[in-house]
């Protein structure tokens, strides 16, 4: 047994790391006039991690660091997409961190921590790896919430997103356990041939350990009835935080559910299609339906997070390579949407007043007809109208639902809640081009912001248009997976 | 007979504990009765041959852990109202609820077919028999060290990141209170320090 | 004789009691910070419990992150337990509902 | 040489397609940078290309008889053997909507420079219309369900678009949030059955799923456990569904009378010449698959007659000119389901066509009338109008003639088509059915010539300041209305022969021998003369002259009596005992009771039921259930912690029931 492990296929993992520490210091020494050198530094480091891994990328499935860490075209896809994502948000956030004093270095290095625990679970390949990854993320998140000086309601979500996701994580641990004593071992691929071997028939243990997995990871997504946080945090936390609480970290949610249900537990897919059946209902009802009565924008945006959620369960319950990657097609393609709607928020914000209500909407097509039409664009997309990106998500997983899973009922109930869920965003696009405005504030919009909204905008249409190029990548990495 | 009396013994101590610790309105006897809880706990843990374990339980959380929490306690200066009730009204509901979260624990602990048959006639003390010279510390340390050192890294930054988080979060500058700089305190030159004025003798009139 | 049962079914109350502590208890959070520890207590007990049966350490490897893990989670618990009495000086369940709807 | 020929085609129908998506994008996105003329000539030279391109493919397969086109263009992504693409399905069905399509399009271009002349919005209309003629001919070239649904969308988009034009008005957006809401119910429809149609055909291309569709006859689908439905009716109620929504069908119609508070040439070039069609489009181009569903085709004829019905009644009773017009549409579209019912494919398409020649007429003659009365439309506040615009009041009364049917107008030979048809047809609805349509020709007669009578005829009733200022409309403006009364008048004639009795459309549509009705009727089709002399011995033409007079009796000889009836006739002994109007009591009972039963229906059935309730009130009560339900989110942390436990606790109680009943 060789006792030190290729170290190459972390190249990324120990690149962010190295950079977060030397963040870390080169702040300390940084006199206040020169904060912005973290900034850029973070956002070096997030390209920098963006090359190294598209330079690592490979058809193959790398295993190092004994069982605990994997490099797959999956892992590789999925991390890139986070950088992206919290570059593009790191963009959106740099003046409402300015303007409310968290612009420092604390808060890029606490961002660059979760970014690393995301990549962490992402590419994680044991229980103890997932577990310390999802830790690395949800601790950084909940330090960050409680950042904001003055703001009442930011620390009351810190604490309700902490005691909840403690909560969550006791579970999910509870749950590893329950699989650990069963099989042996903390490795998902062992753990997968174990089950193969040991257990020929329906094992109580596992399942019970299974549905103590799902709560925890359904409280991570936000399904329905663990998502009662979603709307608080969302709503609690600055602007700047929500965006990326809302964005990057359901990508690494995902590759949670995925690295557990699919690489680690498939075999146990009679339990848990049942289970997910049920949250996904539930999780498109209750959020479809609370979102109309929203007032404020980000709980709007959180209820509607808790509906997608629904959908991208869909995908996975239906047990299928077209599933998968239809599942993973639509949380990635969510993501680049909620980064472009909550960036809108933050767009619209100016000192000493968060564009927190639906109503600061109104008449944006006269004040900024560009970043109307953009949001119209994310609105139109989040509520499936085609030939949005949004629209294609939704047709896919609803095809693997019909066709793979054969379960027509639960794609009618699909159809029937979102086409409810289109009456709150078009609310918006109504009070943006049909309303007059009640702010009559100059909008300060920065450049970078300006730049990074449009090829937001544009994204979300090409990709509408060209679905294909981004479905392609996804069905080759859940393809190299499942086999 | 031994063991089984320990058990029996340190496990009502924390469970009883335990109970208390959710029902006290103290939060300071709370945390005792959590670390007594504990205590029991890791006795527990060495009938189970984790020494190392049972030790680091007692070091760092009754040591550290704990102790944070009542300098926590002590330093937010809580009023604690001792009328009311510390619970929720539905408190019934609640308590069911743990119960039958408990009973199918114990449900499927106690199925035949759960899995757990492989386990069922081993006894505590031959189930895991150790050669002569058996370190568990040494054998935890080297798989730490080994297969699991990415892990470790990882669990290493997650100490950073609650370091920073922490005193972050916590740190304020009061503009009003007087603190030394040691960098001018260094620099300072006896010239800074006396001034030495010379008046004018003045002829008393 | 004691078995593996009776360390999972000792586990198995103290997460009860954990998880219930979290929901009937209106008045201090600081005592749902230590139900937290206690539910990660009882979690560490089953590891330890199954790692001895199956003759595995690395069940103790986990417990060893866990406590780790957990010991970070309190500090910053903690933090945010101050940051909060700071702002409300309250550190009330009840009062912690500006956010709903 | 071959493939030259077809590659040539190709380019003619990219054309089209594209010449007025380029309008519509020179006007929309360039029109800070160009001057309102360069607007209009851009969308209008577009759509002009693209109309004589229509006029010149359809001149290749009417006269040359080409054979059917079936290319793609473009691949837009393949997942799992599913092909997503753009292409074009081009046979003489759809040659023949093309140029329906960009015919009118055209027309309410030119017409449009007029109308809209004052208005702010000038460029943006333009581009929007353009827009709507790129959406409609991508909607009926398309070769697959995919880009139908593309085009299906965003006529309907352009559409509330459209409707909300004049945003500014409270009314205008409460209608496009209706128009929009009564067509997701649609589309959720509509989207199903594509659904279904992927997953039972594995493909979406119209050739590959009519090729297999008579595989799929005896294949059933649990919609719910344990019940059997014939897949191919599921697909076809599913579509009609869809159908219902875009075609204003009964109870889905509610939409269509508020979305004439969008500007008129909207009106007539989407609400009632073109998009509206869609549906009737839709499901003559899926006739091989509807056809293999009796129980969709009976359930289509009954909705038609219904609406045929219902909605031509609830014109009786409208004051506004564009509304009346507008339930008169609605009518006429139940017609057209009607037929599609009854498997009467070509004469429904063949009504689609001089329909849309005469109700664009009517509408923008409308339009010309709303324009000299300065955008007043209630009727009761016109009169004598044909003193000062003969124009208008020619083409008005040609298109009305067109409309009720009079023997050698267009519109006489399909809707005749379509009673004989509906008559001749075997199943079990067709009788209501053809009572239903019977009458309706009386109804409609009666509403066109009330409207008619009381714009053009009688003592002018508007304010003297209109009055004084009352003339004829620009060249723009009567152009159009000229170029329209042409086919509206000709068109049946010319093409009767061939589209409904003869075997035009061929191989697009498809209809089962046992179904075919029209074949029937072909046996006795003795040319042109023939049928309009046979007309004058029929019931519809009589019923047709009862209405005229009836109108005429009630609106020219003796105004006041309407108003008066509708007085009386709450209390009716009171008008039995009243002598004066005993001898007229035959005709003007049924007047009377008719309009007594549209206000009824208007006021309960329209606007109570179906508005109130279906509409408004699901919203209304979605919106409180949320309201109420959003209280769960109590704020308490325990209560979060406890609805998580609630969770688990049901999860683990349901793995264990599960376990325990094994």
């Amino acid at each position: 047994m060789s006792v030190t492990p290729d170290l190459l296929p972390a190249t990324a993992e120990i690149f962010v790391l190295i950079m977060t520490c030397i963040i870390l210091v080169v702040d300390t020494f940084t006199p206040e006039k020169y904060r912005a050198s973290s900034y850029i530094l973070t956002q070096g480091t997030l390209l920098g991690a963006l090359l190294i891994t598209i330079g690592l990328y490979t058809e193959q499935s790398i295993v190092t660091f004994h069982n605990t860490f994997i490099l797959d075209p999956l892992a590789s896809m999925l991390k890139g997409i986070i950088y992206i994502v919290v570059f593009a948000v790191l963009i959106y956030s740099k003046h409402f961190l300015q303007q409310h004093k968290m612009f420092k270095g604390e808060y890029f290095v606490l961002m660059l921590a979760s970014v690393l625990g995301m990549m962490v679970m992402v590419s994680a390949y044991s229980f103890v790896t997932l577990y310390l990854g999802l830790e690395l993320l949800s601790l950084s998140l909940y330090a960050m919430i409680a950042m904001q000086d003055q703001a009442k309601s930011a620390p009351e979500a810190a604490m309700k997103y902490f005691v909840l996701g403690a909560m969550a994580s006791g579970l999910l641990l509870y749950g590893m356990s329950m699989i650990y004593g069963a099989t042996g071992t903390l490795h998902l691929a062992e753990i997968q041939t174990n089950i193969l071997d040991k257990f020929e028939t329906h094992s109580l243990l596992l399942s019970f350990g299974l549905v103590f997995i799902i709560v925890a990871v359904a409280f991570k997504l936000g399904a329905v009835p663990f998502h009662m946080w979603v709307p608080d945090v969302y709503h609690g936390a600055p602007t700047a935080v929500t965006i990326f609480i809302g964005s990057a970290p359901k990508i690494a949610a995902f590759a949670m559910l995925f690295r557990l249900l699919v690489d680690g537990l498939e075999s146990l897919h009679t339990s848990w299609q049942d289970i997910l059946i049920i949250l996904a209902i539930l999780s498109m009802a209750v959020g479809n339906i609370i979102a109309i009565a929203q007032t404020n924008i980000k709980r709007m945006l959180a209820y509607s997070t808790v509906a997608h959620v629904g959908f991208i369960l869909l995908g996975i319950l239906s047990v299928s390579q077209s599933g998968y990657s239809a599942s993973m097609f639509y949380t990635i393609t969510y993501t680049i949407m909620a980064v472009g709607g909550f960036g809108m928020v933050l767009l619209l914000s100016h000192k000493g007043f968060d564009a927190e209500r639906i109503s600061d909407f109104k008449g944006l097509s006269t004040r900024a007809p560009w970043f109307a039409v953009m949001m119209m664009i994310f609105m139109f997309s989040m509520a499936g109208v085609p030939p949005f990106l949004g629209f294609w998500a939704k047709l896919l997983v609803l095809k693997a639902v019909v066709v793979e899973a054969d379960m027509v009922w639960l794609a009618a109930i699909a159809v029937f809640f979102s086409i409810i869920g289109i009456f709150y965003y078009l609310r918006i696009i109504k009070f943006m081009f049909f309303d007059k405005a009640e702010d009559s504030e100059h909008l300060t919009i920065t450049q970078g912001m300006a730049v990074t909204m449009s090829i937001n905008g544009v994204v979300v249409l090409l990709l509408g248009l060209y679905p294909g190029i981004l479905l392609t990548y996804c069905v080759q990495a859940i393809t190299h997976v499942i086999q | 007979m031994t063991e089984a009396i320990i058990f029996y013994l340190f496990s009502t101590v924390a469970v009883v504990s335990a109970l208390m610790m959710i029902s006290v309105r103290n939060p300071v006897r709370a945390a005792f009765y959590l670390v007594l809880s504990f205590f029991a706990s890791a006795i527990i843990w060495l009938l189970l041959q984790a020494e190392f374990l049972a030790i680091v339980l007692v070091l760092v959380y009754v040591g550290a852990v704990m102790v944070l929490f009542l300098f926590v306690v002590m330093m937010l200066d809580l009023n604690i109202v001792e009328k009311e009730s510390g619970f929720t009204r539905y408190f019934p509901i609640g308590i069911m609820l743990a119960a039958i979260t408990f009973f199918s624990i114990y449900y499927v602990l106690g199925q035949k077919e759960s899995g757990m048959d492989v386990f069922q006639s081993q006894p505590l003390s031959t189930a895991a028999s150790h050669v002569e010279g058996y370190s568990n510390t040494k054998e935890l340390g080297k798989l730490l060290y080994s297969e699991y050192v990415y892990a470790f890294e990882i669990a290493a930054m997650l100490l950073l990141v609650a370091i920073v988080a922490a005193i972050s979060l916590t740190y304020r500058r009061r503009p009003k209170t007087r603190h030394q700089n040691p960098d001018l305190q260094v620099s300072a030159r006896h010239e800074d320090r006396i001034r030495i004025v010379k008046i004018p003798v003045e002829e008393r009139k | 004789m004691l078995t593996l049962t009776h360390f999972l079914v000792l586990a198995g109350l103290l997460m009860s009691i954990g998880l219930a502590g979290i929901f009937i208890n209106r008045k201090n959070i600081i005592i749902l910070l230590m139900c937290v520890e206690l539910i990660l207590l009882a979690v560490n007990l089953n590891f330890i419990a199954f790692s001895h049966y199956l003759g595995n350490v690395e069940g103790q490897i986990f417990v060893f992150f866990i406590l780790t893990v957990a010991a970070a989670e309190a500090a910053i618990g903690l933090a945010i337990l101050v940051v909060l009495f700071r702002r409300r000086q309250s550190i009330n369940v009840d009062e912690l509902d500006s956010l709903k709807g | 040489m071959e493939n030259n020929l077809v590659e040539q085609d190709m380019s003619i129908y990219l054309a089209i397609v594209l010449a007025p998506l380029m309008g519509a994008i020179i006007a929309g996105v360039f029109g800070r940078y160009i001057s309102r003329t360069m607007a209009h000539q851009v969308t209008i030279v577009g759509v002009a290309i693209s109309a004589a391109l229509s006029l010149l493919v359809f001149k290749h397969f009417a006269l040359e008889d080409m054979t059917t086109i079936n290319e793609t263009i473009y691949t837009w992504m393949v997942s799992d053997g599913l092909h997503l693409e753009v292409g074009f399905l081009i046979d003489k069905l759809t040659a023949m909507m093309m140029v329906v399509v960009t015919f009118v399009s055209l027309m309410v271009h030119i017409y449009t420079i007029g109308y809209m002349h004052d208005d702010s919005g000038y460029k943006r209309f333009f581009s929007y219309i353009s827009l709507f003629t790129f959406s409609m001919l991508m909607l009926i070239m398309a070769n697959n369900f995919v880009q139908l649904f593309f085009g299906w969308e965003a006529v309907g988009l352009v559409s509330y678009l459209l409707i909300g034009f004049w945003y500014t008005r409270e009314t205008a957006i409460y209608a496009n949030l209706k128009a929009f809401i009564v067509n997701r119910v649609g589309d959720f429809g509509f989207i199903l059955g594509i659904a279904l149609v992927a997953m039972t055909f594995n493909s979406l291309d119209y050739q590959d799923v009519f090729a297999a569709s008579t595989l799929h006859t005896e294949s059933t689908i649990a919609l719910f456990p344990g019940t059997h439905w014939s897949t191919i009716t599921v697909i076809c109620l599913l579509l009609f569904i869809g159908a219902m929504a875009k075609s204003a069908q009964a109870p889905l119609h509610v939409w269509l009378p508020d979305s004439m508070e969008g500007p008129t040439p909207i009106s007539a070039l989407i609400h009632a010449a073109t998009m509206v069609t869609a549906g009737i489009f839709m499901v003559a181009r899926m006739s091989p698959l509807f056809e293999l569903s009796p129980v969709a085709l009976n359930f289509i004829l009954l909705i038609g007659a219904v609406t045929a019905f219902f909605m031509g009644l609830l014109g009786i009773v409208q004051n506004d000119i564009k509304r009346v017009i507008a339930y008169s549409t609605l009518s006429q579209l139940g017609y057209m389901t009607v037929a599609l019912g009854a498997s009467a494919y070509a004469a429904s398409i063949f009504h689609l066509m001089t329909h849309a020649f005469f109700k664009a007429l009517l509408f923008l003659a409308a339009g010309s009338v709303i324009i000299a009365m300065h955008h007043e439309q209630d009727i009761r506040k016109m009169g004598g109008i044909r003193h000062y615009m003969p124009i208008t009041w020619i083409t008005f009364l040609l298109g009305t003639l067109a409309l009720i049917g009079t023997p050698g107008f267009a519109g006489f030979f399909s809707k005749d088509s379509i009673i004989m048809a509906v008559h001749a047809s075997q199943l079990p609805g067709a009788n209501i059915a053809y009572l239903a349509i019977l009458l309706g020709v009386f109804i409609t007669a009666f509403y066109s010539f009330r409207l008619y009578f009381l714009v053009f005829h009688g003592q002018p009733r508007m304010d003297h300041h209109t009055k004084a200022d009352l003339h004829e409309t620009p060249k723009v403006v009567t152009v159009p209305l000229i170029l329209l009364a042409i086919p509206s008048v000709l068109i049946g004639a010319l093409f009767v022969a061939d589209m409904v009795f003869g075997d035009f459309f061929g191989a697009a549509i498809m209809v089962l021998p046992e179904h075919d009705v029209l074949a029937t009727l072909a046996k006795d089709y003795h040319g042109i003369i023939a049928m309009v002399l046979h007309s004058f011995k029929s019931l519809p033409f009589w019923l047709m002259l009862a209405g005229i007079m009836s109108a005429w009796y009630l609106y020219m000889v003796n105004p006041s009596l309407p108003e008066k009836l509708s007085q009386r006739l709450l209390i009716i002994h009171k008008v039995l005992l009243n002598k004066y109007y005993f001898d007229d009591i035959n005709s003007t009972v049924f007047a009377g009771g008719a309009r007594q039963l549209g206000t009824f229906l208007s006021r309960f059935g329209d606007t109570q039921v179906i508005d109130g309730w279906f509409v408004n009130g699901s919203a209304k009560l979605v919106a409180w259930f949320s309201s109420i339900i959003r209280h769960i989110q109590s704020g308490y942390l325990y209560h979060y912690a406890f609805a998580m436990m609630l969770g688990l606790a049901t999860l683990l109680v349901l793995l264990l029931t599960t376990v325990i009943s094994h």
